[in-house]
């Protein structure tokens, strides 16, 4: 089943455009890589599905509903959930402000403080933040900001969970835990479209790739299929 | 009327905001680069405005020259107060948000003592002189001296300014620092020490448009707010760290003010207002902002 | 043991504090307090500054020079002490400073603040707690309204009524027929132009541009050129001061040179005439009038008075009035020979007085008695030129052009 | 590490001193002499403006200069409706009045951030007076208002209602989930919008609550001032010092900026009458001051004396 499907999908900023004619796809419980050069138009396109800026012309459709210039928070409570290439968390406040937060406004929405406090215990424990409750976000390290961002985003409790570069900036033995963080939520049910330059993890959790350049669709297939593409072995492997 | 007559209008704006244009050109220094929203700037100018005047009335020295004197002494003093209150207020904050903050209320301290001060040197009585009161007639269109001059200056220090931001490396300094104070600092600049000159030019300005000011209007220690909230006004709408857009946003309030002066005298500030409140709700970073 | 000695010194200090504080609970009359809260800083401290500050501080010298007034009472001269508070220029301050006067430091009698909106705030409450107030920097027709309900408040200034239909007939007297007649947006310029206006079609006058512009304005030269475009006989500007020096600049600059030039407040101020010269300003008129020329006994030894003690010239506006409010209370202890302030009202309220600005009667709360309604600067001096009767000198018509 | 998740005596604190508040209150004008209830009333229409401005402006950092036209507002409809009105019905309609303008700024200033926002606010307030300017000059030709004066101690009961109100107001929303999600506003606006609050909505809705207060306050101070215009009503001052308090007293704070409100107000008093001449000077040196050594307020002093003691007590 296609939980998320865009037809056209359509930004110009000024005469140029981030994204043209973008058609894509992502089923129930796939991993799904989104690959590019820089100015491909990756975060363009996550902008445009979690709402952060309204399309020139397409359809993005959610769960069956077309979810295409809705506001971030009613996306947001449609099930689809977000990170950001630069981390964006709530500095001043605590870790555990950050993901109470989250759960009180997110899809679920009304949960009862003390539920939403387990809750974030249960989620920090996930991302492997535990014992960081009343830690002000902005001291953490970026290995373990991502790691927030990443629990945050999970406790709106989203169907759809899009990650924008998780791994960027990461030493070798974080990028795994990473890696393993992803498989560990999409086994919890959660969908992932993730944008990753790191090639090598983004190879080996994906199931499925798109690869994007000057704003279009140039390939899609397996990581294997990908990695074999003449088109993008020219342009974006560079070989 | 017609055509002519609203040439003439239009000129006679351009001239009012020549002087606009200097004053917040200054504060455009302190807030754009130094990051002081500057409440105390039309302090500054009432100081210049004073200094000329006791010079002239009680000297006989010549309006323009006293800037020689008032001037490099307002510059010092600009750059003692932000070395002494600013720099270390700059600091000891914990975000540039809360210096933000904290850099208001210090100017707000400053403002009371500086008027204060005044009070108690010259009273609060008006004061005026006479000066190039003097016109000079373009066929038929009549502007005062006094205000062509303040003109004249500003568009020199205008263009001067942006030269210098444009063409020397203490220029280009000052533009990164607007910018960014961390990348000004990998460019090798001594960072206080150019936010505590950025800061005295700002004061040397306010004090220059002073003394032209005391030649147009009659002042007393309690003129300074006024100018504050033009130059706020003209710094915002121009585009916060953009000096030249400082100086676009002080013409375009003198502009705007005497065109609907002329439109309609009685509506003049709701239409000058309505207008400012719209320029910024068209370009919400400002005319030149980003 | 240490707790009785602890009680000990508690009584010890209530007794003492009551010795110190007795003689303050009036008991023991030794002086006279007023006090006053007015403008020292904000907006209206020039005005308050040149007004009548300089006279409440010249007086208080002169009166404890003699020893104090005289209080039947109390058998002695009282000297009197004066509290200046500064009010800001916000009402809410003024406001609350008068309370503290009349509540926590109990003074005698209360002077004025500084202008129409203060009086307006500062007359109810002053007449809350039954004090006499001679308010001389309120020029206003609304006060007509009101008056009835502050008995305690007396109106010395002109008020635009009379002050505007001398203006008119000076116009009349002059033959002038078309004008142009603008005004400053607040209660001045409207009050003055809503008995002007009225007035001068009654008198088939015409006002070819009827405008306002707002406080504030840095550059009247747009309208300055409609006006002279219009070519009208006279300006009559309704103006704060510093829109008065405005205009005169700028006519000036303009080489705007109508027949009859009339402005408002700041006219009869003499850094009006320093500013521009005595000579560039020959021929303008003004609100307000009065000289140390005038025929009442003690006008031009206040004059000379104020000039050696200030080393500057009073206002030719209210500065002769805030004096004058000055002479009718003193006048108004010794003659009722207490400090009640009820009595002293109703002196107030009832006889006349001598003073520099003349016999001074109270109708309805108003002063009846004005030296004059409009000057006209003359060789350096303000000359009374209407009311007709009270001239000091014969009005120039038209006005010299500007230099 | 801050101790959050122990509700109890959180929850005990703020209901046990306002029951004193409360009681004090009732009793204390029967025993205070009459100028320091007029004083108090100062205080109380200061901590009004300073809290109400810190709901909104506090957590999201967001600098509005609004306040004296919800505040002048109120005024004016007191001023306006005062003769017609019973009071507590002006006290409800200029909070209404208020309410409803403050909407009306909050969503014309949607797209602005930063100093933008600060100076939008401003020019706002001064078209606004402006207008009312005009309005009273053109069409009912007068400039300036008697309001109906009502007696101190009724004008002390309703200004200390508003305050309470006001406080409860502040403390249900800081501690709110609400609360928490202005705070986010503060640090990541995108990102608040991304975990599903309705970023724009709360926005509008927590500055127009955080006007109730102010508006109210404004109608009830009218009946004391007696005389209005626009200049009085909406003079910039009202903007300016709720800021100016709520840095001085600490903006995080409730406290603080009770605090804040509360030195200022006594200070000017103070400085005012003791002098008259200087009054200024003193009050710039000590504002400098303060900032210079506390520049996180007068609540950053607490902290500083808490971490002072830690330091002395591990020696």
């Amino acid at each position: 089943m296609r939980i998320l499907e865009g037809k056209g999908v359509q930004k110009y900023f000024g005469g140029l455009a981030a994204t043209a004619d973008v058609d894509f796809h992502i089923n129930q419980g796939e991993i799904v890589g989104l690959i590019g050069p820089n100015g491909a138009g990756k975060t363009t396109l996550f902008n445009l599905i979690s709402g952060s800026i309204a399309p020139t012309s397409g359809t993005i459709m959610f769960k069956g509903e077309n979810i295409l210039g809705l506001k971030p928070h009613q996306i947001c409570k449609r099930g689809l959930a977000r990170t950001f290439q630069l981390v964006k968390l709530f500095g001043s406040m605590t870790v555990s402000q950050n993901i109470l937060l989250a759960c009180f406004f997110g899809k679920s929405g009304g949960v009862h403080k003390s539920d939403a406090q387990r809750e974030s215990s249960r989620l920090l424990e996930f991302v492997g933040l535990s014992g960081t409750d009343g830690v002000i976000a902005k001291e953490l390290t970026i290995a373990n900001q991502k790691r927030l961002e990443v629990a945050r985003a999970l406790a709106t409790k989203p169907e759809l969970l899009l990650l924008d570069e998780l791994m960027a900036g990461l030493n070798p033995t974080e990028v795994a835990q990473a890696t393993e963080l992803v498989l560990e939520i999409r086994k919890k049910g959660t969908t992932i479209f993730m944008i990753e330059h790191v090639m090598k993890a983004i190879m080996g959790v994906s199931d499925r790739i798109i690869a994007l350049h000057y704003g279009k669709k140039i390939s899609e297939g397996t990581p294997e299929e990908i990695t074999t593409d003449k088109t993008v072995k020219e342009i974006y492997l560079g070989i | 009327m017609g055509g002519t007559l609203l040439l003439d209008i239009i000129i006679g704006g351009l001239i009012l905001g020549g002087l606009y244009a200097l004053i917040a050109v200054g504060l455009g220094l302190q807030y754009g680069v130094a990051r002081v929203l500057n409440v105390s700037h039309g302090e500054f100018i009432m100081l210049g405005a004073f200094a000329t005047y006791s010079l002239y009335t009680s000297f006989g020295i010549n309006p323009l020259v006293s800037l020689v004197i008032s001037g490099p002494i307002v510059f010092g003093l600009g750059f003692l107060i932000h070395r002494t209150l600013f720099q270390h207020l700059r600091k000891s904050s914990e975000s540039m948000a809360a210096f933000e903050g904290t850099s208001i209320l210090a100017s707000f301290g400053l403002l009371f003592i500086i008027q204060n001060i005044a009070l108690l040197s010259w009273g609060s009585d008006i004061k005026g002189y006479t000066y190039l009161a003097g016109t000079v007639d373009f066929g038929g269109a009549i502007y005062a001296q006094n205000r062509l001059l303040a003109f004249l200056f500003a568009i020199i220090i205008g263009l001067a300014f942006y030269f210098f931001l444009a063409r020397t490396r203490f220029g280009k300094a000052i533009r990164a620092a607007a910018q960014d104070v961390d990348t000004a600092q990998l460019m090798g600049v001594n960072i206080h020490r150019m936010l505590g000159l950025c800061f005295g030019l700002g004061a040397l300005m306010a004090a220059l448009a002073g003394c032209l000011i005391s030649m147009m209007f009659e002042i007393t220690p309690l003129m300074g707010l006024p100018y504050s909230i033009i130059a706020i006004i003209a710094v915002v709408l121009g585009g916060l760290g953009n000096i030249l857009g400082s100086l676009l946003g002080g013409l375009i309030l003198g502009l705007v003010g005497n065109i609907v002066m002329y439109i309609h005298p009685g509506l003049s500030l709701i239409a000058y207002y309505m207008i400012f409140l719209l320029l910024i709700l068209v370009r919400p970073t400002g005319i030149l902002g980003k | 043991m240490s707790g009785m000695i602890k009680q000990l010194r508690v009584v010890f200090i209530l007794l003492a504090v009551l010795v110190v504080a007795f003689p303050l609970t009036g008991y023991c009359k030794d002086k006279i307090l007023i006090g006053t809260a007015i403008s020292l800083s904000g907006p209206y401290a020039p005005g308050a500054g040149m007004t009548q500050i300089p006279n409440y501080k010249m007086w208080v010298e002169e009166v404890n020079a003699k020893g104090g007034i005289y209080v039947k009472e109390y058998g002695k001269r009282l000297p009197v002490e004066l509290i200046i508070y500064d009010d800001k220029s916000d009402i809410g301050t003024a406001v609350k400073l008068v309370e503290k006067l009349v509540l926590e430091d109990k003074v005698d009698l209360l002077l004025p603040p500084w202008g129409t909106a203060m009086h307006f705030a500062v007359g109810p409450v002053a007449n809350k707690y039954g004090y006499p107030l001679i308010g001389p920097t309120i020029s206003s027709e609304k006060l007509r309204k009101v008056a009835h309900k502050i008995p305690y408040f007396f109106g010395i200034l002109n008020m635009p009524r009379e002050q505007g239909a001398a203006l008119v007939d000076l116009l009349v007297e002059f033959g002038i027929k078309k004008v142009a007649l603008i005004y400053v947006a607040d209660a001045y310029g409207i009050e003055w132009t809503a008995e002007v206006s009225p007035a001068l079609k009654a008198k088939g006058i015409k006002a070819v541009i009827e405008q306002s512009y707002p406080l504030g304005a840095k550059d009247l030269s747009p309208l300055l050129k409609k006006i002279k475009a219009a070519n009208v006989d006279a300006l009559l500007g309704m103006s704060y001061p510093p829109d008065t020096f405005l205009i005169t600049a700028q006519s000036m600059g303009l080489k705007l040179n109508p027949k009859l030039f009339y402005l408002g407040v700041g006219v009869a101020f003499p850094v009006y005439r320093d500013k521009f010269g005595a000579k560039a300003v020959e021929g303008v008129m003004g609100a307000g009038a009065w000289n140390p020329k005038l025929p009442y006994p003690g006008a031009k030894e206040y004059y000379d008075r104020h000039v050696k003690k200030w080393n500057k010239e009073p206002d030719r506006w209210g500065s002769a009035f805030a004096y004058a409010s000055l002479q009718i209370l003193e006048q108004a202890i010794e003659k009722t020979g207490t400090l009640d302030r009820k009595k002293l009202r109703d002196v107030i309220a009832t006889e006349t007085f001598p003073t520099v600005i003349g016999p001074v009667k109270f109708e309805g709360g108003f002063n009846i008695q004005a030296p004059g309604e409009i000057g006209q600067w003359q060789n350096g001096e303000f000359e009374v030129v209407a009311g007709k009767p009270k001239r000091t000198a014969k009005p120039i018509y038209p006005k010299p052009a500007w230099p | 590490m801050s101790s959050t998740n122990n509700p109890a005596p959180k929850w005990l604190f703020p209901l046990v001193l306002s029951f004193i508040i409360i009681i004090l209150a009732a009793v204390i004008p029967r025993f205070l002499p009459p100028y320091t209830i007029i004083s108090l009333n100062d205080i109380f229409m200061y901590i009004v403006l300073t809290v109400s401005w810190a709901v909104f402006s506090g957590p999201t950092r967001y600098i509005s200069l609004a306040s004296a036209a919800f505040f002048g507002i109120g005024i004016y409809v007191s001023a306006v409706l005062g003769n017609v009105l019973p009071f507590l019905a002006a006290i409800a309609l200029g909070g209404l009045a208020s309410f409803l303008l403050a909407l009306l700024v909050g969503l014309s200033s949607l797209r602005l951030r930063g100093m933008y926002f600060t100076i939008f606010t401003f020019g706002l307030s001064e078209l606004i007076r402006h207008s009312v300017l005009w309005w009273e000059v053109n069409i009912t030709r007068t400039v300036g208002r008697l309001v109906v004066s009502v007696d101190n101690i009724t004008v002390y009961y309703a200004m200390l209602t508003i305050v309470l109100l006001t406080l409860a107001m502040a403390y249900f929303i800081k501690n709110s989930k609400y609360g928490l999600a202005l705070l986010a506003i503060g640090e990541s606006e995108e990102a608040t919008d991304h975990i599903g609050v309705n970023v724009n909505a709360l926005k509008i809705l927590a500055f127009a609550m955080s006007a109730v207060f102010m508006g109210a306050a404004g109608a009830t101070m009218a009946t004391r001032w007696t005389y209005i215009d626009p200049s009085i009503a909406f003079n910039p001052l009202f903007s300016f010092m709720p800021v100016l308090m709520a840095i001085f007293g600490g903006v995080h704070r409730i406290y603080g900026q009770i605090i804040g409100a509360t030195a200022l107000t006594l200070l000017a008093d103070m400085l005012l009458t003791k002098f008259p001449y200087y009054y200024n000077l003193l009050y710039g040196i000590i504002l400098v001051a303060v900032i210079l050594f506390l520049p996180q307020g007068l609540a950053g002093l607490r902290e500083r004396m808490s971490k002072w003691r830690k330091h002395v007590l591990v020696k």
